[in-house]
């Protein structure tokens, strides 16, 4: 297996996973920038039969919005939304997730980044949210973040239904404990030691004792993701798009 | 329908705009009015304080290279798939902006305040986000009619002026927007509004049952300059896509204050 | 889009309707779903709460005069020209009803703090009015961005259903409303919409640059049933003119329960 | 002249009044069910060489609106409407408004009327508000309302840039001093004596020592009611138009 078609198995993977955790979903929205979730939301909605509706920010085609961008976080406020997808500059075994900034202080952090959009909004209001952050790394994954954008739980006077539901990485897939507070890794993505994880990731989680294998795509997901999903993206993800065809003919 | 609304000139539509104002400008997909950004930066419009809605990309970024600007208001500053906006990076790495970090529903809330002419608007989540805490203009309070219920209170967000680029007008300067919604709620929530659109059709939307209900009527607007293309390099709808060379370049050249006034300055001559 | 949304008869839309619920229905010029109307009489409902955005026509009236309503929240109750609602006016006498008194921009505000999920909203004016004191969903509070600025905070209206007409829908169940924008607060506010239209057009609305920003989507709708001149004897858009004759003669007949009930009996008969 | 050619007269005279109020806004809105003050809006555009916007609520064709009826209220609120009309069932001399009802207490008035429809929020917040009633009986103008749909004026500290600007009736035409919170009889409509307007006020007025006769409608006035406004209003108040119609005729 050379290079490009291990990177292409390794997406192909993480779309197949997005797409499984989203199954009996009403609605699943998308957020900018997020190509490997939209591949997966897409996935899932051919997968429901086209009943799962998924609307992806940023695209004509999956966009059943017609009420401007504040229709997206209407809906999720008024309960229509049942997943979205967030990810992080840096995460913490808290469930705290960082798109502003590290190192230094706010605001003239070491490393800015583009910013919290919706983040500190969503995450309280949309039942499932999906962590999504490919790199797997302590640079990534911290004890404790350096901006809270939004933070992975609130006390009990706070109105929130949302929060972490898993955490998907390039490494394995966490599930987030709502009563402890804790990530708890769920799977190991094929070929990847617990030590791996452990090495690459700054906060504490649990595990079982055996831990499973992230399953495969199978072999309708394969046909999908290569065919339906990768034309549907070229509209919204123009680049990722390529990368994907590239990895085809590679 | 004399006095207004007025068709101008792009120069002369950005007259409209002062040093200091408060400026609200869409995202990327809403319809920016970059041929008029041209005129912005040709005008040398000083302590801007912009605010993006919810979001800003290239625009938002050569206005802060460009030192148009003093305040950013925005839930993130992105090229999308070509990165961060490099000098919106560096301007905050040099302290020369000052920043109110914001999540997007924050800043439609706030516009819909001003829309609605209240001071300010309740929204749920943001309560345990550090952004809160760096902004002066978000409180905490209390729902009334509920027990221990702790909501953010935002006060409105009036802009000065709003400049977008929208499909068409029609003679009368009625803008329609289509699904790009967003521009009516910045029309409606600031004081005043510049549009640049593709074209001017001879026709009136309000009568049309087709266009009336997503068409932004003539009174918010007041001033209206055709500008063709005039989202490029952005994508505007279905209209055409967006000049992917072209935002790379500039996500290169603008790594840089030099290769940022080089590359501007070679735009602005196109 | 298979499961959603479901094309059903007349009789079958207001099935999802409930004694007791909360129901909201659209001013006489929005599009008022009076074929339903029938059917919501025939159905014989119970202690409905009706929330007229913002005020309620003959819709209104008759829905009291079957005696399915126990409470009612408007702005008023007219049949314009035609006068108050007779109906109306002696279920008040009666006692029959619960009134709740309020003023346009308070209903829609109220609806639109359930289309952002929020608890309550701020809004002017109102203060020194009786209106006030007669409603325990209505509190002064206080601007926390201000010093001594006393403004009303409303709580928000969420309607368990609403009901409406509109001028088509796809085969999707998107629906045109064109400038009835009403119509969508309604939907985003209301935990179930149902809709009536016109027609289905063979066509997906959302694809229609035209349309698509005069859309309801049809994630917000529970059930669409097709009635041709469903919004009859009321006006719709230019497709009909209201039914002078219908109206004169409800506006009298109506002034006695007696007279009322015949004029229905025959209404629905035919 | 008969009794049809004088009501129409006075009809005229108010629409022209109205009018002339007018003069120099730039956005006039006119609510539901009110021909005369739609008419008398429709007369100032006219007179302004359509540089005046108009909305009448209830008409396709005079009304900017696209956002939904939310949009009037939202104008108001924006300081993008100049002038609005009120009426009331009952109208006291503080400027007081009753839309609701007269009579024992509310909800069971003796008399129940509409409802307060948007007054107690475009009474605060647009500048000129015209009060019209053309019934000019103490039944009407009583020293106090019996419900306050909208208050006349404020306290200091309530938010509030509008309020009455003048009261036109059957009679006559108020001005309203803010200062002194109480109305002014600035002109008699012709044949209208003082005597007659105290008799029927149940308030208490001011007026100058020579009161002048209310300023007839100019010969081009009276040929836009006829032709224009007529013809616009059979659209919006078809029963009004209707009545405005057989008059002609008469």
């Amino acid at each position: 297996m050379n290079q490009a078609s291990s990177a292409k198995s390794k997406i192909e993977l993480l779309i197949a996973s997005i797409a499984r955790s989203l199954e009996g979903c009403r609605h699943v929205a998308v957020g900018a920038s997020s190509p490997i979730p939209g591949a997966g939301a897409l996935l899932a909605k051919h997968l429901s039969k086209n009943t799962m509706r998924v609307s992806i920010l940023g695209s004509e085609r999956h966009n059943f919005f017609t009420d401007g961008g504040v229709e997206l976080f209407d809906l999720a406020a008024q309960g229509r939304i049942d997943a979205f997808f967030l990810g992080g500059g840096q995460i913490d075994g808290d469930g705290n997730i960082n798109l502003v900034g590290a190192g230094d202080t706010y605001p003239q952090h070491t490393v800015r980044w583009p910013g919290s959009f919706g983040s500190a909004y969503m995450y309280y209001l949309v039942p499932k949210v999906i962590l999504f952050r490919e790199e797997h790394s302590r640079r990534v994954f911290v004890p404790k973040v350096d901006f809270i954008s939004s933070p992975g739980s609130s006390s009990n006077n706070i109105y929130r239904r949302g929060g972490p539901m898993s955490l998907l990485t390039n490494l394995c897939k966490f599930s987030f404990n709502k009563n402890e507070n804790e990530f708890r890794l769920e799977s190991l993505h094929p070929g990847v030691t617990l030590e791996e994880v452990l090495n690459n990731t700054g906060f504490s989680f649990t595990h079982p004792k055996k831990i499973p294998v992230t399953e495969l795509p199978s072999y309708e997901m394969m046909n999908t993701i290569q065919s339906l999903i990768q034309d549907q993206l070229s509209e919204i993800y123009p680049i990722f798009a390529k990368r994907m065809a590239a990895f085809q003919k590679g | 329908m004399k006095s207004n609304p007025i068709f101008v000139s792009l120069a002369n539509l950005v007259q409209f705009i002062s040093d200091g104002d408060k400026i609200a400008i869409p995202k990327d997909t809403s319809g920016v009015a970059m041929s008029a950004t041209k005129e912005l930066i040709k005008k040398n419009l000083k302590n801007l304080h912009i605010v993006c809605v919810p979001i800003g990309g290239i625009q938002a970024d050569m206005l802060i290279g460009a030192g148009l600007v003093s305040t950013v208001e925005s839930s993130a500053i992105t090229l999308g798939e070509y990165g961060t906006g490099p000098r919106f990076l560096q301007a905050l790495k040099n302290n020369e902006i000052k920043m109110l970090d914001s999540t997007c529903p924050a800043i439609y809330a706030g516009l819909q305040a001003a829309e609605k002419g209240i001071p300010f608007i309740p929204l749920r989540g943001i309560i345990g986000s550090d952004l809160l805490e760096n902004r002066s203009d978000w409180k905490v309070g209390e729902n009334p009619f509920s027990e221990d219920d702790p909501i953010v209170f935002l006060k409105a967000i009036r802009p000065d002026v709003c400049i977008f680029h929208a499909h068409s007008a029609d003679k009368h300067g009625n803008v329609f927007v289509g699904r790009n919604r967003d521009l009516i709620t910045l029309a409606h929530a600031s004081a005043c509004t510049l549009v640049t659109v593709e074209k001017i059709i001879d026709d009136d939307f309000l009568s049309d049952n087709l266009r009336a209900g997503a068409t932004l009527p003539a009174i918010y607007t007041s001033a209206i300059s055709v500008a063709e293309r005039g989202a490029e390099p952005l994508a505007f709808g279905e209209e055409y896509a967006e000049d992917q060379e072209f935002l790379t370049k500039y996500s290169i050249a603008a790594k840089t204050q030099a290769g940022f006034e080089k590359f501007i300055a070679s735009w602005l001559s196109a």
